[in-house]
């Protein structure tokens, strides 16, 4: 279905700097230096058309920024994206722009905040439609929101109740519907179940999932519960304070896990069926954005780090079939 | 926190240009002084000499530039009705207006909060019913209509106080003060609690409405599961964060109250500088009234400041510190 | 003799449409020492549970019957006053959000001091010596420093130690911990679970542990409650529950579960929401969405019974024989 | 709509409480008679040729020397209290939701603009909210009713309660400026904002449609609230002599003409009108607090 | 005994020649003393400082000093004392002007006696001797006080918060806006009629206040009562009031300049000029009921323009025509207004006693012949300049009289505007040629019979004309306690030598 050699979804070398800085008063009488925080930095990756990326790792490493920039809600500092060969950050300012959107949704991870609650379920879903003048007539667009509602296995009928009147996982499927409106190719799902029950969890997991063979829809899915990771996705990157640290097929990188960051966070997960057995817990601390380490970022809390891990920052590279930052593994010494 | 102060002061700087070049403008078209000063009988020539006497022929933006760099040097020109020099005149009036806005503000604190406080902690009781209720009269009752009342009831009928004025004043230095004889206290009484009556329910109500706010928060809840006394739970670790908040309403409600003043000396003939104001715009007295405005506007500057600065000593958050986290 | 037992515990809402039973027929026992597990979905009323515990029941919330004894005495009926004296002394609590948890307006060692003061017979200086004994025994590196500090200088991580330091302060012997770590970054978590299970071991206390995460009750918990609707679904040994669920509802929460080890197309999943609780079915209130259920699980409320190790309360259990 | 208000929990709690339901009657009393006092009055105050200066500070009916005719009694003028009171209460409660409605119009669209585009116009706009509120309300009220009575000195009524609503709302604007812009700043980074940014919605359509119906909960107990202030501002500067000009008087300016006559004993005069003050103001606060609370989800 | 009283407005300065207002003049009096003074109870003029006085020729008039007079600092009063105030009442700084108008210099003449030399014959020089006070000549250079503070030197002199006269009573303490506190010359050269040791005067401007101030004891006397209060405190059995006759009159002046009035339905021509209407606004009026309601009888109905104790006034002039809507509504129609028409009125609100309400009264009396006026009320900073630009269509004003002779109103209100005062108040700008003339004769006549007659009959002009509506003479009450004895004098001032408290 797809051409094997256009990825849908291409960033290059994506970065997003936030000035946090003080203001100009503070900063040149208390004598501080501008406070940039490096939240994305450079970051690239491709996604195939009808795959899932999933991005992992810490709060705080960058996973929303990056979902953030993919949907246009920010303006990258360096670098950008294409979207089926359209330079996409270029292309969101011009009127062809418009078209892009409605290629282009975003699912978002807190169900109470994400669906206005003064708007019924069949306004918020129609307003894409409108929006993006799919739909005119009224009672297309009624037609159209009741299919939608059902395919995400919610009645028809529930068009005319409030978001308050839905659990978590109802209106999470709400914004799925919302978000499926104008008929997107590719799906930016910023952690939409980490706030719901597992049994919830396994409901909208499974709608996405035949949404996405129903459709061909490409996702970006990004989470920190490993295993819904691995349920969901076809690749995996893991992040690291604003950066890629290691970019692998599913399989490949639960097996073997590369990066010493990557194997830690694996470590961590609960084992689930050997009751009583403590995990390895991450050690030390997360570092500051606004004051990251030198070098590796991961240096302070890594094993295997030695001297030009703390002097010399790693890049992505190829090995072994998947794509790593770390010094350690480039040497062989893991 | 140096640069917090100097930002601050930069804004106030700002606030009272522009709160002096409003007020100089809109007094343009308050009324002309001049009639006053020559009376009824004044020929045509005698009017336009003395405008030009006093330079009210001018271009307003000159006359403005005038007052504006006088002002800087603290000084405001001079009273046209009285002829004398207006800082003189707000100096002798000032202390009045600050005792009885502090007396009236103390008033407000020392009973609005206890209220507040007991209103929140008792939600539904009777008695704080009773405040509740006792406060929306006083939001609705009108400052003039209270003073009124008081003098009708308690200097007429009961003759327990005296109706207007400010009784015995002792002089020290510049500072002139009621509050050290008892005859000032007596006089005191009815403008205090007119003034205090309004600033009191809006701070009761305040108080409540924050201490109920934290009440409901985590931190409260953890202290109560720690097994703290009801007491240290709310006392020590309620009202202190309810009064974070609370402060900053307050220290313009205080500003307020100088404000209010205006009204409440108007009724009871207190000789501070509401009475001064008002009696400068019924006589078009232009630089009183510019610079009654322009102190307004300082103290309530100055009043923010304080917050401001009482908020660093209250809220460690606010502090710049050694954070070990992020 | 079991340090807690919780029989027939209701805990009700008086409202407008009529009053609403929260937690219904809620029973179990914690023995010293013992981690008990309490799990279920958003609204199972496992805080609540905790919350009639520690006599901390917001209002209009209330303890409609039933009983709660620790160490055999009735808790449940005390004064506010007699309450007081045993929550942070006997139990010890720990919330969900570290950052809400503590006072920032005074420094973590004022709240520590305040709240050993407080229940212990102690001076101002030994209070303190305590507290930064705490302190370092939860594993924040230079106590006495940051003794002295704001919460807000601390990291969440830090945070909940701290919390945790504050729980343990009058050494109580059970702490009621609802959910810990759910603010916390996934690689944070184990490090404060691991914090909490040794502390506990070492101190003797026991813990009641709410969380919906079943990958942290499994690690931890000797034994664990399922909770559904307000009620007791399966109670028992932390194993068996997740390998040999006994109650249809405990199966499918674990089938849920996405699993490391193996791929599936589609997970598990159980069709349809808890009901509100103004609208919970008759009889077992899981009827409607249980695969397995049966003409009486619509009609009889199913009491806890004896399934294998576990206790459940569904009447594919009874052991009676109404089947 | 009202079905939905009523059975809904704002209607429940208003039917449960009892200080809003007698709230609810004393205001809508007093607006019925101030909306259809031209109807019920028993005498046009307005109307001077009915005046008699004879019929001047009759005493209530009740009292020696009333006339049924003038149930509450007669002003200076010859003028019905009981009507003036319909007829000043029309008024009042008219410059009160006028200014209110002038004041959320500017202060709402202001604090939207500033809490959503942020940046200089937020810094701005902040910046006049600080000035405007180192001016205590009176005192720019009595300095725009001066001005304005100065620059239209052949204006009569209609313009000077054009004057009066102006300078009330000038200093109402800020206080909804404010919390808009609070609420929006909380409710602009909500993820059904961003949603719509997400679709493609211009921002004024989502500060249209989205944002402004979310925070207009506060805004609306304010605005009850403010009602009553604006009444009273009204009042105070009708006293000040900067109001409601005498020959089509506001409670205010009835409070006004009566007070100088409060010790020659014709009390009537004042206290009725003060009395009708009072109660609308209270009966429009008691509504306000009891909204405030119906709207407060964690109060429920 | 202290005599504690008040009113509405605190003095503005203790420089007898800084500013001459009518409240401040009286206060000054108390202990700066005049070459002259009027009678408190017959209203002639006595003497004073000096003690007698005599024409040399028509334009010099020599007076004799009071012998044994000192200052409150102690040194005795001169005849340079004398030259002296006089030459301040004239320096360009003093507001003095009307007093000394048509004074051309003074010169000593001896130890005892001074010369005072008009430019041309001026008959009311001893009126105009009343008010100029005396002041040291040696305190005030000493003291850098010698010109009179104004508001242009915006400099103050130590005369403005200091005073050194030769009164019965001495300047204690003054806090503007507070209290001002007098105590009793034990010094002074004349023998007083009084038991006052010490006069606290203490300004309250609001009128309620004020009067609750009397009610609760707490002042003796209130100078400005309220008029609705008058009842109650007639009824109070400690307390009185007395009332006079102010030298006042109230009336309202109409637009008889335009051809079209501003805000009125009438186009293309004014009605107000036509005398048929001004006198059917006149007869709608029903001045006995104002004053009888509205003032509760502190006015006195007149038809004149000035009051009876001015030169000039009869009992002739003073009639009014009478109150008669039916003949009102037939000159309106028979000037063509038949159905009436609408017309703007001004008034002030804080000038004269009720204003606003008189004004209030007027309208409805109007709208009963069908004149719709459209009435604004002002308060007086802003009343005054708007209807002197002649914005009014009909206004309100009252003009009161310190030189008891007509001239000065009809100068003032009536005269075409010209040059020197002439017309300076007529803001109606009416015009009549023979009025003109008769007022520039009486200007110039010395034989005073004569010119009696002249005013007389401008005044009867005036009234034919209906050039104005007059309305009342200002009736002014004083309230106070029962154990006050006081004299109510026509200028509306306190005799301090009289005041008695038992
Ligand atoms: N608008 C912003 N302004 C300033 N800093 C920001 C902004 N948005 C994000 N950041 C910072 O950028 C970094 C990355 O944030 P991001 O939200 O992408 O993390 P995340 O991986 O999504 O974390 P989480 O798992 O908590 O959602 C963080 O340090 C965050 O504080
Ligand atoms: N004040 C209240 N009024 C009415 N119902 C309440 C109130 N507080 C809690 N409830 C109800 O009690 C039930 C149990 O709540 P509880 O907080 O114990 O759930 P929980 O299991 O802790 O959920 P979560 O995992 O979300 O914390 C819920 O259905 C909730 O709606
Ligand atoms: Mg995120
Ligand atoms: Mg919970």
């Amino acid at each position: 279905m797809s051409e094997v050699s256009l990825p849908l979804v291409r960033a290059t070398d994506l970065a997003k700097t936030f000035d946090v800085s003080a203001p100009w008063l503070n900063r040149v009488i208390e004598r501080k230096p501008r406070m940039l925080l490096q939240a994305v930095n450079g970051v690239s990756f491709d996604i195939e058309r009808g795959k899932t990326l999933a991005l992992v790792g810490e709060s705080g490493c960058g996973k929303s920024t990056v979902a953030r920039l993919l949907v246009g809600l920010y303006e990258p500092t360096r670098g950008g994206f294409s979207f089926d060969g359209v330079d996409a950050h270029a292309a969101f300012k011009t009127a062809e722009g418009r078209k892009l959107r409605r290629r282009v949704q975003m699912v978002f991870q807190d169900p109470y905040a994400s669906l206005n609650p003064r708007w019924t379920v069949g306004d918020i879903i129609a307003e894409p439609l409108r929006e993006h003048e799919i739909l005119s007539d009224d009672s297309a667009i009624e037609q159209r929101v009741s299919e939608l509602l059902q395919s995400v296995g919610l009645s028809a009928l529930d068009r005319i109740k409030f978001p308050h009147q839905f659990s978590g996982g109802q209106r999470q499927r709400i914004s799925i519907a919302r978000a499926l409106a104008t008929q997107p190719e590719f799906l930016v799902c910023d952690e939409p179940t980490s706030a719901l029950d597992v049994s919830v969890q396994a409901q909208v997991l499974n709608i996405m999932k035949d949404l996405q063979r129903k459709h061909g829809l490409t996702y970006l899915f990004i989470s920190h519960n490993l295993a819904v990771v691995r349920h969901v996705s076809d690749q995996v990157g893991v992040m690291y304070l604003g950066g890629l640290v290691e970019l692998a097929d599913k399989h490949t990188l639960f097996d073997t896990p590369r990066h010493p960051y990557t194997r830690m966070l694996l470590d961590a997960i609960p084992k689930m069926h050997d009751t009583g057995k403590a995990r390895t817990a991450v050690a030390g601390e997360v570092p500051n954005p606004l004051n990251p380490p030198s070098g590796c970022a991961f240096h302070p809390r890594c094993p295997h780090a030695n001297a030009r891990c703390s002097s010399e920052k790693p890049v992505m590279k190829p090995i072994g079939g998947i794509r790593v930052a770390c010094h350690a593994v480039e040497e062989g010494r893991i | 926190m140096f640069a917090f102060i100097l930002q601050r002061l930069a804004q106030a700087a700002v606030v009272m240009i522009t709160v002096a070049f409003i007020s100089f403008m809109l007094f343009q078209y308050v009324g002309d002084p001049v009639v006053f000063l020559l009376g009824q009988d004044a020929t045509q020539e005698q009017i336009k000499e003395l405008r030009q006497a006093l330079g009210l022929d001018q271009a307003f933006i000159v006359q403005f530039w005038h007052f504006l760099s006088n002002a800087a040097q603290g000084e405001f020109g001079f009273s046209l009705r009285q002829g004398t020099q207006v800082s003189t005149l707000i100096a002798e009036r000032f202390p009045a207006t600050l005792e009885l806005a502090l007396v009236a503000g103390v008033l407000a604190l020392s009973l609005g909060i206890p209220m507040g406080v007991y209103a929140a902690l008792k939600r539904g009781s009777f008695t704080s019913q009773v405040f509740m209720t006792l406060s929306l009269l006083g939001v609705s009752l009108p400052t003039f209509l209270i003073g009124i009342l008081l003098i009708l009831i308690f200097a007429v009928t009961l003759g327990w106080f005296p109706s207007f004025g400010r009784g015995e004043v002792v002089q020290m230095g510049w500072w002139t003060s009621g509050l050290l004889t008892a005859k000032g206290w007596h006089h005191i009484a009815l403008p205090a609690v007119t003034l205090a009556i309004f600033q009191l329910t809006l701070i009761m109500r305040l108080v409540r409405a924050e201490m109920l706010e934290v009440l409901r928060t985590d931190y409260i809840k953890f202290a109560r599961a720690r097994g703290l006394t009801t007491r240290a739970v709310h006392f020590g670790h309620a009202l202190k964060n309810t009064l974070v908040p609370v402060m900053t309403i307050t220290g313009l409600q205080l500003g307020g109250l100088i404000a209010f003043a205006i009204i409440t000396e108007t009724v009871f003939q207190w000789p501070g500088m509401g009475l001064l104001f008002i009696q400068a715009v019924t006589f078009a007295d232009i630089p009183v009234m510019a610079a009654y405005l322009c102190l307004i506007a300082l103290i309530f500057v100055v009043i923010n400041l304080i917050v401001d600065l009482l908020y660093f000593a209250v809220d460690p958050r606010l502090r710049v510190g050694k954070s070990g986290g992020h | 003799m079991s340090l807690l037992q919780v029989k027939n515990l209701v805990v009700e809402f008086p409202s407008r449409k009529g009053t609403l039973r929260a937690l219904d027929n809620v029973s179990f026992e914690i023995a010293p020492g013992e981690i008990l597990g309490v799990v279920g979905e958003s609204g199972a009323g496992k805080s609540l549970t905790g919350a009639a515990i520690i006599g901390l029941l917001e209002p209009p919330g209330r303890v409609g019957s039933g009983e709660i004894l620790l160490e055999g005495a009735r808790i449940d009926n005390l004064s506010p006053a007699q309450m007081r004296v045993i929550r942070g002394r006997e139990i010890g609590a720990i919330f969900q959000d570290p950052l809400t948890s503590l006072n920032p307006l005074y420094s973590v060692g004022r709240q520590l001091i305040e709240t050993i003061i407080t229940h212990l017979p102690l001076n101002a200086t030994q209070a303190r010596e305590r507290a930064i004994q705490l302190l370092k025994d939860t594993g924040i590196p230079a106590a006495e420093e940051r003794i002295d500090h704001y919460p807000h200088q601390f990291s969440g991580g830090m945070r909940q130690r701290v919390v945790i330091a504050l729980a343990l302060a009058a050494e109580p012997k059970l702490i009621v911990a609802d959910e810990p770590t759910t603010a916390l970054d996934v690689s944070i978590q184990a490090q404060i679970i691991t914090l909490l299970k040794t502390i506990c071991k070492e101190r003797g206390a026991a813990v009641m542990l709410i969380t919906h995460d079943m990958g942290v009750i499994a690690e931890t918990c000797d034994r664990v409650a399922v909770m559904y609707a307000g009620r007791v679904a399966e109670i028992g040994p932390v194993y068996d529950v997740i390998n040999r669920p006994s109650h249809p509802y405990t199966a499918g929460l674990m089938a849920c579960i996405p699993d490391m080890s193996e791929d599936r197309e589609n997970l598990n999943q159980i069709d349809g929401a808890m009901p509100r609780l103004n609208a919970i079915p008759q009889g077992c209130a899981f009827n409607p969405r249980c695969p397995k259920a049966i003409a009486v699980c619509g009609q009889k409320r199913p009491e806890l019974m004896v399934a294998g190790n576990t206790q459940a309360a569904c009447w594919l259990h009874d052991a009676g024989g109404s089947i | 709509m009202f079905h939905r208000w009523w059975d809904g929990d704002v209607g429940y709690s208003f039917r449960t409480s009892p200080t809003a339901i007698f709230a609810a009657i004393i205001a809508l009393v007093c607006l019925a008679c101030a909306v259809f006092a031209p109807w019920i009055a028993p005498h046009n105050p307005f109307d001077l040729t009915t005046l008699q200066l004879d019929n001047a500070r009759l005493p209530p009916a009740w009292s020696v020397g009333g006339k049924m005719e003038f149930l509450l009694g007669t002003d200076d003028q010859g003028r019905d209290i009981l009507s003036a009171l319909m007829y000043g209460a029309r008024i009042s409660l008219a410059v009160g939701l006028a200014a209110v409605a002038l004041s959320l119009l500017v202060g709402v669209s202001l604090g939207l603009l500033a809490g959503f585009l942020g940046g200089w116009v937020d810094g701005l706009l902040m910046r006049l909210c600080d000035v405007m509120l180192s001016f205590p309300a009176i005192l720019v009220a009595l300095l725009i009713a001066g001005v304005g009575r100065a620059l239209f000195p052949n204006a009569h009524e209609s313009l000077a309660f054009g004057v009066l609503i102006i300078s009330i709302s000038l200093t109402g604007w800020v206080q909804y400026a404010r919390t808009v812009r609070g609420s929006t700043l909380v409710e602009r980074n909500k993820e059904y904002v961003q949603a719509a940014r997400v679709t493609g919605v211009a921002p004024l359509r989502i500060m249209r449609k989205h944002v402004l119906p979310n925070v207009l909960g506060p805004v609306l107990v304010l605005a009850t609230i403010q009602v009553a202030t604006a009444i009273i501002t009204e009042a105070t500067l009708s006293f000040l002599g900067v109001g409601a000009p005498p020959t089509s008087p506001s409670l205010g300016t009835l409070i006004r003409i009566g007070n100088d006559y409060l010790f020659s004993g014709e009390w009537w005069i004042t206290i009725f009108p003060g009395a009708v003050l009072v109660l609308i103001a209270l009966s429009v606060n008691l509504l306000g607090d009891w909204l405030r609370d119906a709207l407060n989800p964690r109060l429920r | 005994k202290t005599f504690k009283w008040s009113s509405a407005s605190d003095i503005a300065t203790w420089d007898i020649h800084s500013q001459n207002n009518a409240l401040q003049n009286g206060i000054h009096a108390a202990v700066y003393e005049s070459f002259v003074y009027y009678n408190s109870k017959t209203f002639k003029i006595e003497p004073v400082l000096a003690t007698s006085w005599k024409e040399i020729s028509p334009t010099q008039m020599r007076f004799t000093l009071r012998a044994g007079v000192k200052f409150h600092d102690g040194s005795p009063l001169t005849t340079d004392d004398a030259v002296f105030s006089i030459e301040r009442a004239m320096m360009p700084t003093s507001n003095f002007t009307p007093y000394i108008q048509g004074v051309d210099k003074v010169v000593k003449v001896n130890a005892t006696t001074f010369d005072v030399i008009s430019k041309t014959p001026n008959p009311v020089l001893l009126n105009q001797m009343t008010e100029l006070r005396v002041m040291s000549k040696a305190w005030a250079e000493k003291n850098k006080s010698v010109a009179p503070k104004d508001i242009k030197t915006q400099e103050e002199n130590f005369a403005h918060r200091n005073a050194n006269g030769t009164g019965p009573y001495m300047l204690k303490e003054w806090l503007p806006d507070q209290k001002l506190v007098l105590t009793q010359n034990k010094a002074w050269w004349g023998k007083a009629d009084t038991n006052v040791t010490e006069i606290v005067y203490t300004p309250v401007k609001a009128v309620a206040t004020r009067m609750a101030a009397l009610l609760s004891g707490e002042v003796d006397l209130v100078l400005d009562p309220s008029p609705q209060d008058l009842p109650r405190v007639r009824a109070n059995a400690d307390l009185k009031v007395m009332d006079g006759v102010e030298n006042r009159t109230i009336f309202f002046g109409m637009d008889q300049f335009r051809d079209e009035l501003v805000g009125s339905n009438v186009k293309g021509k004014n009605p107000l000029k036509d005398v048929r209407v001004r006198k059917a606004l006149y007869q709608a009026i029903d001045a006995d009921a104002i004053t009888r309601v509205t003032m509760r009888g502190l006015g006195q109905p007149t038809g004149a323009i000035v009051a009876p104790q001015v030169n000039g006034w009869t009992e002739a002039v003073h009639k009014r025509y009478p109150f008669d809507v039916a003949a009102a509504q037939k000159l309106l129609a028979d000037a063509g207004y038949k159905d009436g028409f609408e017309v703007d009125f001004a008034c002030p609100n804080n000038r004269y006693i009720n204003d606003e309400q008189i004004c209030q009264a007027v309208t409805a009396m109007w709208s009963r012949i069908g004149v719709k006026a459209k009435l604004r009320t002002l308060p007086l900073v802003t009343y005054f300049p708007m209807i002197q630009r002649n914005e009014a269509s009909i206004y309100m004003l009252g003009w009161g009289v310190p030189t008891f002779d007509a001239l000065y109103s009809l100068q003032s209100l009536v005269r075409t505007v010209g040059a020197g005062g002439d017309g300076n108040y007529n803001v109606g700008r009416y015009s009549n040629p023979q009025m003109d003339a008769l007022i520039e004769r009486t200007k110039k006549e010395t034989d005073l019979k004569l010119r009696t007659e002249l005013l007389t009959k401008a005044l009867q002009l005036h009234n034919d004309d209906v050039a104005n509506i007059p309305l009342h003479n200002q009736v002014i009450p004083w309230a106070m306690k029962k154990n006050v004895e006081v004299v109510h004098r026509a200028d509306n001032r306190l005799d301090w030598r009289l005041v008695k408290v038992k």
